[in-house]
Formats: structure tokens, C-alpha cells, sequence
């Protein structure tokens, strides 16, 4: 299963109320793209990591395996700071080395801070919640099959890719590209197949357009919604306490 | 004793394809288990699809307590406050992201206030005995468990017949007994039980009366008799109960009283072996 | 290549977030049009939905031996149309963004410009232009998926050349660097999605002709051509 | 007699989730059937893939005649030309237009010349009895004809050793009956197998060997011994066969001769009724 989303569920956090968290990580990503990158993104970085792992208790292997793929774009996209084009040609670039450092830990604090959120909110909690809106309840609804269909179809994809390797359709170029095509059209074929038995089975239980359910009551603990602003406002004073002592010295 | 649903001439044929069976009747008495049984491709599915009102006969009706359905929304919508299906696969039955908002479906349909719904959907994952598993996301159970979801989603909405299709196929044989304890439970309850499965011996220990549908035609009746039937049974592809050959076979070698019941499980078999004379 | 959070400047974040909007809003106005004349058709799209996200996570070989992922958007315009593909790609990339780190939150307004908004309608111009020439269906698809494909990671380098201009050369040779990264290592990816999108029309119209037909991709009468 | 495949001390466990199993053995022997028994979530599939080469272990080492699988690309597949793997649902397996197609999968990543291939789908469609099926679409067949189809498309591959997983589920008796009689014409053709399953009274009818995994530990011997062994199997979520417990009552009571071998279907019990006396 996909990572991030069994962290969520397994979150001491889970019974949070999602805005609260939202909130708490919010500020956090704030503070990564508005401060000033130094000392701003490292502190906020450091702060970020403190409440993910100390106070929600993230598990520390799966926060930083997450965060590897949006952190190699980054590095890849930093690259080109380093060089200039000119007429006559490629140059290193001035400051290029201190223009990427900036970037990469603006986003370093923002990926973590966007995991902060991620790795502790299900969405299970968050779109039905979005559903009752109004304007949005058609989408949200989607969302939600979406989620749900996702899961289904990506365990089958997971069967599917295994006993293409059981049938040596790995072994060649060619034979890797039998079993990508043979994939992406099961996969098709099994969504639609899938959209229709679900159809059947929801009208068995009386569907008639609407997806309604009842959402789980989460408190919203006001002591912890007090709280949700902190870190984020602590990296702010923080990086602003630090700005201030270096421009006296 | 009059039948709480039934089947009156039924004929259902898919688009394009040969009837699946015509002419179809059968009757099932309040408060009673019966068990379908026959070949794949019978036609087990689709006659209980078409009991719970999920398919449109091409010809002849559905009785529930003798009134016949008709397949207008709102009727059928009153239909199936009474009459719930529960698939084969829980995944074609499974669609919100938590076990709660799942089961909440159905008494939401019924324009329930939220304590109303709240209250049925505790009490259905109580009788299924699933209530720890209540805030769960659906994707991460395993199939037994999304299974007992599912049939606590029908549960939910109190039928007075219970419908379900295959519902020990894929379960380990512990699984399947507790899912029997759950049944004769419900039944004990009063509500009526219809289920599909291939196994003979699930369906001679647990079923009132039994109905063996294979290439168009039905054959129903008490299950002790039907389950006994080799040549019926092999007819639909099926083959006999152990239960009723080894009750016969013992009897008449005087190991088992004449008037005692069938053994239902190996382990009453084993419990009749007499004590080896010291 | 999804812009990962926290990658652009705040300004040119919320810059392409309003510059998205009014695609999506036109996007869900449609889909919720739809839905209310069909309401059956949620299931279909939910799945459709579930399709994209899967399709964009396929490794598909490439002709330089890596493997990388296919966007997707080319498929996925020509099936579900532009509008619906709009909304289904801005899904698919807010579940990238919270289940896999794929693309951020704040980023998301940019990534939906470009993977779900310039990247369906590019591809299913180029398809339907084909088609209006009298090509057959299977040069269509290519057409459309490997502009699709291609479009898509001009316009994030166009993103990015913007956010970031060349000390020297301003927006133009940033462009090209980032171009020289992302988009020319992307050609023979273009190719691969446009190939494997081909096969994958192809399989599907001897399995699904039915779900085509009703999808409009296929007319009665063209199964077997 | 030595073994042709083995599990060596294997230990896995899934990610972020507790082991399994760790240090679990087992031995293979050339041109035997052996049937993998537990309860729901005991390891059998994860055990059948790690044997297959389709997992790779935390610790240990599979061995094909006493060579251990190395997990390169090119050694593996060169183990699975001799391995192969059926799983449970054969929709993951099947993703080709037509039955042929399907088949030709796995001949074709050998890299055989297109007739070679062809000759090996078309053997491999007649040893399953479906070469009749060969240009169907694989989605318009029925789920015991896509079964067949997929484990047509394993046997195209000329394993050594198949194994297949929980192949019975979802067929009916008559299915399963016939599925028996392939892979016991297989077996006669010295293919080695290896099933999951569970059902014991298939297990016990079918298999020579018997391995029970259950809560991280595995039970391997002959099947006659460990499928009447009502602890054991009780352990791990199952039941006894019937056969073994009828064939010691009976023989207690006198009604078969100790030496004879234990029914193995409700029909042979039948067959034992004593004459009525006149
Ligand atoms: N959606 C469908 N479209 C066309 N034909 C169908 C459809 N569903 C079932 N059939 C056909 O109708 C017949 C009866 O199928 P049904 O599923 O009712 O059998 P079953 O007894 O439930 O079989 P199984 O034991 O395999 O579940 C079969 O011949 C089957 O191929
Ligand atoms: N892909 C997976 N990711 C995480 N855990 C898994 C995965 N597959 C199986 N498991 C877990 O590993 C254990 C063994 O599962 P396995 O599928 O091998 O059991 P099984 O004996 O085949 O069960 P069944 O009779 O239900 O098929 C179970 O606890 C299961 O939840
Ligand atoms: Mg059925
Ligand atoms: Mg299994």
C-alpha cells in the first residue's frame, strides 16, 4: 500500500480534527516560502522535523523515504542556478551556488511541512468533510471514489505487474513493453469493470445518485487548536530573532 | 406458514445471450435459511439478484408477503428496506474510505437523522462483531473482514431477508464457522437468510430447505432431502453431502441409532468411533 | 516532473493557481452537469479517475533504456475529453501531492496548468486535428499523446524559465536550461508515451469496443478497422 | 530422492508490517504433489512466491536441485523457465485480447521463434482441453474457463515445478474434479506441483506430501499423517478431513477392512453400505 497514506491512518494524530492540523502545518508551510531562506528554511526545517517525529511521532524511515523523490526534482531543478547561458555560450553563473542553496532549503522545509500534513491526515477525514460544502460535494464525492477505486486498482495492478515477472515478461526490451501495454489496458478494462460492479452492488443497497455518509465526529480539541499555530509562529520569531542579532553584529 | 418472498415464473435472460432459466418459481418461508446451490454459470447470481430486485425479470414477478414488486424508484427503494443483497465480492459493495462512513450508507438513504443512523450502524457492526474496526479505512482489512463489512452494511438497514451470494467463498474454515454462528444468530433474530454456495456441506449443516438450480430449471425442497440426492446433485454438477452418506452408511452398520441425526463435521464423525475392546 | 512545494516563488505559485482556476471551475461546472443528468455516471468517473492516477504511475521503458512515467494526460484527454480530463488530472495530482509527495500543494495550480489544463486540450487538438485530416485513429492517438506529453514539460520548463530568468539572458536562456533538462531528455519519452498509448487503443479496441463507442472514441461500425 | 525444490531457513516480512514467517524450511521432492494449507493470512501465498522466485527473502535461500536462486535478472529468469506460478484470480494473469495471445506471453520473453512459440500454445492449450477456445476473447469466458487459460499460460513455459495458488477457489465440484484429473495427468507426466488450498478433503484425495503454515510456523509431511492430526489442523483455523475420520470408524465398526484405504468422496463411503438383509 502506499506509504504516506498507512502512516496517516496509523498516526497518534489520527483523531485530530483535520483543520487543526491543517492549520498547524499551514503555518509551518508558510514560514518555509515566506521567511527568508537563511536563516529561515533551516530553522523552520528543524522545527518541522522536531513535531513530526517528536510530537506526531511520524515514523522517521517512511518521513524521509517520502520526502526523496520531490527532493530529487529539487536538486535536478537547482542544477541550471549554477550555469548562464550567454551569447557566447554556458558560464558559471554568479551567486548561481548560493541562488540553489536558497531554493533547496526553502524546499526542503516546504516538502516536510507538506508531509508534516500528509503523513497524519488521512483522507478518509478530509473529503467527506469537503463533500458537505456546497458547490464541492460533487467533486469531493468523486475524490472519494476515486480514493477508494484507487486502492483496488492499484492492488490489482501490483497482482498483475508480479505475474507478468512470474512470465518472464521482464527479461527484454521487448518483452517489457508486451507487459506495459498489457498492463495500462488491464487497467483500464478492470476500472470500468470495476465502476460497473460497484454500480450494481451500491444499487442493491439503494443508491440513487447520492454518496452520503456519516463522518466520524473528531472533537476539535481547543487546547490543541491553540497549540496548532506554534511551531509555525516560533520558526517566524526564531528566523526574525536571528536576522535581527546578525544585522547588529 | 406463507412464504415472506417469492418467485413467481420468473424468466431472465442477459442482453444477447440465452436465457439463463425460464419460467422460475420458488418460495421462501418466513423465518428460514435455504440455500441455492448449482454449477458456475447456473444462474445462482442472478436468480438472487433478481429476489432482491437488483435485476428487472423479462417475465413474471417477485412477491414480498404476496404483494408484487414493481420496480417504480420509490417501491423499489420500500423494497429494499426489506430485502438486502450481499455481493460475492465486498469490493463491489465497498465505497467510502472508513468502515463508519461505509456502513452509514444505507440509513442515510433512508433519510435517518444522523443519532437514528449512528445508532443502526453501531448496532450492525455489534452483530457483526466488527465495532473495534469502526474507524478503519476499508482498503487496509483483509478480505474476511471487508467481507463482514459488507454484510453489516446490509444489516444496517434491518431487512426482514437477508440475501447473500457465495459468502464463504474465500474464507478458511474458522472464518466460515464464525460467519455460521453469525447466521443462525441473525436467523434466531427472525430474519429470513437466502444464501448461494457450492459447498454442499456448508449448506446440508446450516439450511432449512435448499434449492439446486442448473441449466434452466429448479429443483427445491426440505435440504435433507435434496443434499441427499446423488443423482440431482451430480446433475448440477455438483456431488453429495458427507453428513447424510456417512449418517446412511453408520446407521446400517449399527454404528449410529436410527433415530439420530446426521453427523455434521468430522469431528462427530470421530466421536462415534467405539472403544477399542481392551 | 511535477514541481515539487515549495519549488516556486509564492507569487508565481498563486500566479498559476489563478491561472488554472477558471479551466477547473469550467471543469467541474461541466462535471456536475453531468452528473445531474446522470447520476449513475459518478461511478464511471471515479473509476476514470482512479484510471488516470494508475496510468501515470506505469513505468514505461524508454528508448535510452531508463524507464520513466507516462503522463498520462494524452489518454485521458481522448477518452474522457478535455474538461472532464481538467478535473480528473487537478485529482489526480492533489492525491499525487498527499499520498505519494509527487508536486506540493501550493505548487498544484502550476502542475494543473500544465498536466491538466495545456496538456489535454495541446493533445486533443493534435488527435482531433488528425482525425478532421482524414488520419486514421491509431496516428491520431500518437499525435495526441506525444504532443500531449511533450507540451506538458515545455510548459513546466516555461514555469520554471519564468520563476527563475538567467542572470545573463533573462527568461530566454532559461528557458533553454531548463529545456536542455527537462525537455529534450523528454522527446524520446514522447515517444514512448505516443507508442505505448497507441498499443493501448489498440488492445483496448479488440477488448472494449463498448466502453470506446460509448466514450465516443469509436464510431458503431469502426470496431473492426 | 532429492528434493527439487527447498526453502532453506526462509524469513520475510512485508513492509512496515511484523515477520510472517522467519526460518521456515521445506523440501520438495522430483514428481510429487504437494498441498499448502493454513488459515486466511497464514503466509501460503507469500511461502508459493517466495518458492517461485516472485518475493525475495529477508534471510535464507530457495534452491532449485540443490542450486541456490541468485535474484540477477538473467538467473531468474532462467529459474522461472523452470518455476512457474498460477496465481488465485486469473484476471491477473489474463491481459491479452484473445486466449492465443495470452498463452504466447511467456514462449515469446523466452525469445523463441514465432512458430516454436506456436507450437508450445497450442500443446500447452491441449493439455488444459481448451484448444477449442484459442481465438475467444479471454473476458467473454467463463472464471473456471480463465482459469484454465491461465494455467495454460504457465504450462507454455514447460516448468519443472508449478505451483499454483488456491486453484479450486471459485469452481464448482464438478470443476474441481476436473481440475484434479489435469493436474493429475500432469503430475503422470513428471511435472512437480504444488497447491494451496483450503480445503482439506481436496488436499488429502490429491496431495502425497502436506505443508500446514500457520502463525509463523510450518507442519511438513505426508499427507495421510498430518491431514488427521485434528490438533494441528484445529491450530491452524482448519478441520479435519472426512475421509480419514469415516475410514477409522468404519473400520472400527468392521464396515471397511483395515487395510483398505481411506474413502475419499461421500460416493465411495456409499458404496460401502452393507446389503440390507433380506
Ligand atoms: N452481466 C452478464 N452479462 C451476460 N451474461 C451474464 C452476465 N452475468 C452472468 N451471465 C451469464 O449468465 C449465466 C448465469 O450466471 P450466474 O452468474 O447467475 O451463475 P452462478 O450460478 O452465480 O455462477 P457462479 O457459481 O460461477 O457464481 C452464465 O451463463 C453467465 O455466463
Ligand atoms: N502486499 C502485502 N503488504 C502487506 N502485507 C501483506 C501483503 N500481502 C499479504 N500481507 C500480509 O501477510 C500475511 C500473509 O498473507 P498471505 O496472503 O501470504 O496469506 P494466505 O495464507 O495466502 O491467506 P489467504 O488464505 O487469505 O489467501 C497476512 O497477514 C497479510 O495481511
Ligand atoms: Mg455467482
Ligand atoms: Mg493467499
Amino acid at each position: 500500500m502506499l506509504a504516506i497514506d498507512a502512516a496517516a491512518y496509523r498516526s497518534p494524530w489520527r483523531r485530530r480534527h483535520p483543520a487543526a492540523k491543517a492549520v498547524l502545518a499551514g503555518a509551518l508551510l508558510l514560514c518555509a516560502l515566506l521567511l527568508p531562506p537563511w536563516p529561515g528554511a533551516p530553522v523552520t526545517a528543524a522545527i518541522t522535523l522536531a513535531v513530526a517525529l517528536g510530537w506526531a511521532r511520524v515514523p522517521p524511515r517512511a518521513f524521509l523515504r517520502s520526502a526523496r523523490a520531490p527532493l530529487a526534482f529539487v536538486v535536478t531543478g537547482s542544477l541550471t542556478f549554477l550555469v548562464s547561458v550567454n551569447a557566447s555560450g554556458l558560464a558559471w553563473a554568479p551567486g548561481g551556488a548560493a541562488r540553489a542553496g536558497e531554493v533547496i532549503g526553502r524546499c526542503v522545509a516546504a516538502v516536510l511541512a507538506q508531509l508534516l500534513f500528509a503523513m497524519t491526515t488521512p483522507l478518509a477525514d478530509v473529503l467527506p468533510r469537503v463533500a458537505r460544502r456546497r458547490g464541492l460535494s460533487g467533486l469531493a464525492e468523486v475524490a472519494g471514489l476515486v480514493y477508494r477505486m484507487l486502492s483496488v486498482v492499484l492492488e490489482t495492478v501490483e497482482a498483475v505487474r508480479r505475474a507478468q515477472a512470474d512470465r518472464l515478461g521482464t527479461l527484454s526490451w521487448g518483452a517489457r513493453w508486451r507487459s506495459v501495454t498489457g498492463l495500462a489496458a488491464q487497467v483500464f478494462v478492470l476500472s470500468f469493470d470495476r465502476a460497473r460492479r460497484l454500480e450494481d452492488g451500491l444499487s442493491d443497497r439503494g443508491y440513487t445518485g447520492s454518496l452520503a455518509v456519516s463522518v466520524e465526529p473528531l472533537p476539535l480539541s481547543g487546547r490543541f487548536l491553540a497549540l496548532a499555530p506554534l511551531p509555525g509562529l516560533a520558526a517566524a520569531g526564531l528566523t526574525l530573532a536571528l536576522t535581527s542579532a546578525s544585522a547588529v553584529t | 406458514m406463507t412464504a415472506v418472498l417469492a418467485a413467481d415464473r420468473l424468466s431472465y435472460s442477459y442482453p444477447g445471450a440465452p436465457p439463463v432459466f425460464s419460467e422460475l418459481s420458488l418460495e421462501v418461508t418466513q423465518g428460514t435459511s435455504l440455500a441455492v446451490l448449482g454449477p458456475n454459470g447456473g444462474g445462482k447470481t442472478t436468480l438472487l439478484r433478481l429476489l432482491c430486485g437488483g435485476l428487472r425479470p423479462m417475465a413474471g414477478t417477485v412477491l414480498l408477503r404476496g404483494r408484487p414488486l414493481s420496480y417504480g424508484r420509490v417501491a423499489l427503494a420500500e423494497f429494499r428496506t426489506q430485502v438486502q443483497f450481499v455481493h460475492q465480492d465486498p469490493d463491489d459493495q465497498l465505497f467510502a474510505a472508513t468502515v463508519r462512513q461505509d456502513v452509514s450508507f444505507g440509513p442515510l438513504n433512508l433519510g435517518l437523522p444522523p443519532e437514528a443512523a449512528a445508532a443502526r450502524v453501531t448496532s450492525a457492526l455489534e452483530d457483526m462483531e466488527i465495532l473495534p474496526l469502526a474507524d478503519q479505512p476499508t482498503h487496509l482489512l483483509s478480505f474476511g473482514q471487508r467481507k463482514r463489512v459488507a454484510i453489516a452494511g446490509a444489516l444496517a438497514l434491518r431487512p426482514v431477508v437477508l440475501i447473500l451470494d457465495e459468502p464463504t467463498a474465500g474464507l478458511d474454515p474458522a472464518g466460515t464457522e464464525a460467519l455460521l454462528t453469525t447466521l443462525e444468530r441473525l436467523r434466531a433474530g427472525g430474519t429470513t437468510i437466502i444464501v448461494s454456495t457450492h459447498d454442499v456441506d456448508f449448506a446440508h449443516r446450516w439450511a432449512d430447505d435448499a434449492a439446486i438450480i442448473a441449466r434452466g430449471t429448479l429443483h427445491a425442497g426440505p435440504a435433507d432431502t435434496l443434499l441427499t440426492d446423488s443423482a440431482l446433485l451430480r446433475g448440477a454438477s455438483l456431488r453429495p453431502a458427507w453428513g447424510p452418506a456417512v449418517g446412511r452408511v453408520l446407521r446400517a452398520l449399527g454404528g449410529l441409532p436410527a433415530a439420530a441425526p446426521d453427523p455434521r463435521s468430522p469431528e462427530e464423525v470421530l466421536a462415534l468411533e467405539p472403544e477399542p475392546r481392551p | 516532473m511535477h514541481i515539487a512545494e515549495g519549488f516556486l516563488p509564492p507569487l508565481h505559485a498563486a500566479g498559476w493557481t489563478v491561472a488554472a482556476a477558471p479551466f477547473v471551475v469550467h471543469g467541474v461546472v461541466r462535471l456536475n452537469r453531468q452528473l445531474r443528468e446522470n447520476p449513475e455516471a459518478k461511478l464511471l468517473v471515479g473509476a476514470s479517475g482512479a484510471f488516470c492516477f494508475v496510468l501515470s504511475a506505469l513505468k514505461i521503458p524508454s528508448v535510452t533504456g531508463s524507464c520513466s512515467h507516462p503522463t498520462g494526460t494524452g489518454l485521458g484527454a481522448i477518452l474522457f475529453r478535455p474538461p472532464v480530463m481538467t478535473v480528473l488530472g487537478t485529482i489526480t495530482l492533489l492525491f499525487q501531492a498527499l499520498l505519494l509527495a509527487h508536486g506540493g500543494l501550493t505548487t498544484l495550480g502550476a502542475n494543473a496548468f500544465s498536466m491538466a489544463v495545456v496538456g489535454p486540450w495541446a493533445g486533443y487538438g493534435a488527435y482531433a486535428l488528425v482525425r478532421r485530416l482524414g488520419g486514421g485513429l491509431l496516428v491520431a492517438v500518437f499525435a495526441g499523446a506525444f504532443v500531449a506529453d511533450l507540451v506538458t514539460y515545455c510548459v513546466t520548463s516555461a514555469q520554471l524559465a519564468l520563476a527563475f530568468p538567467d542572470p545573463a539572458s533573462g527568461f530566454t536562456g532559461a528557458l533553454t536550461k531548463f529545456g536542455a533538462i527537462f525537455a529534450v531528455t523528454q522527446i524520446p519519452l514522447a515517444v514512448s508515451e505516443g507508442l505505448l498509448t497507441v498499443l493501448v487503443v489498440r488492445l483496448l479496441r479488440s477488448t472494449s469496443a463498448a466502453e470506446l463507442i460509448r466514450l465516443r472514441v469509436l464510431k458503431e461500425g469502426q470496431v473492426a478497422s
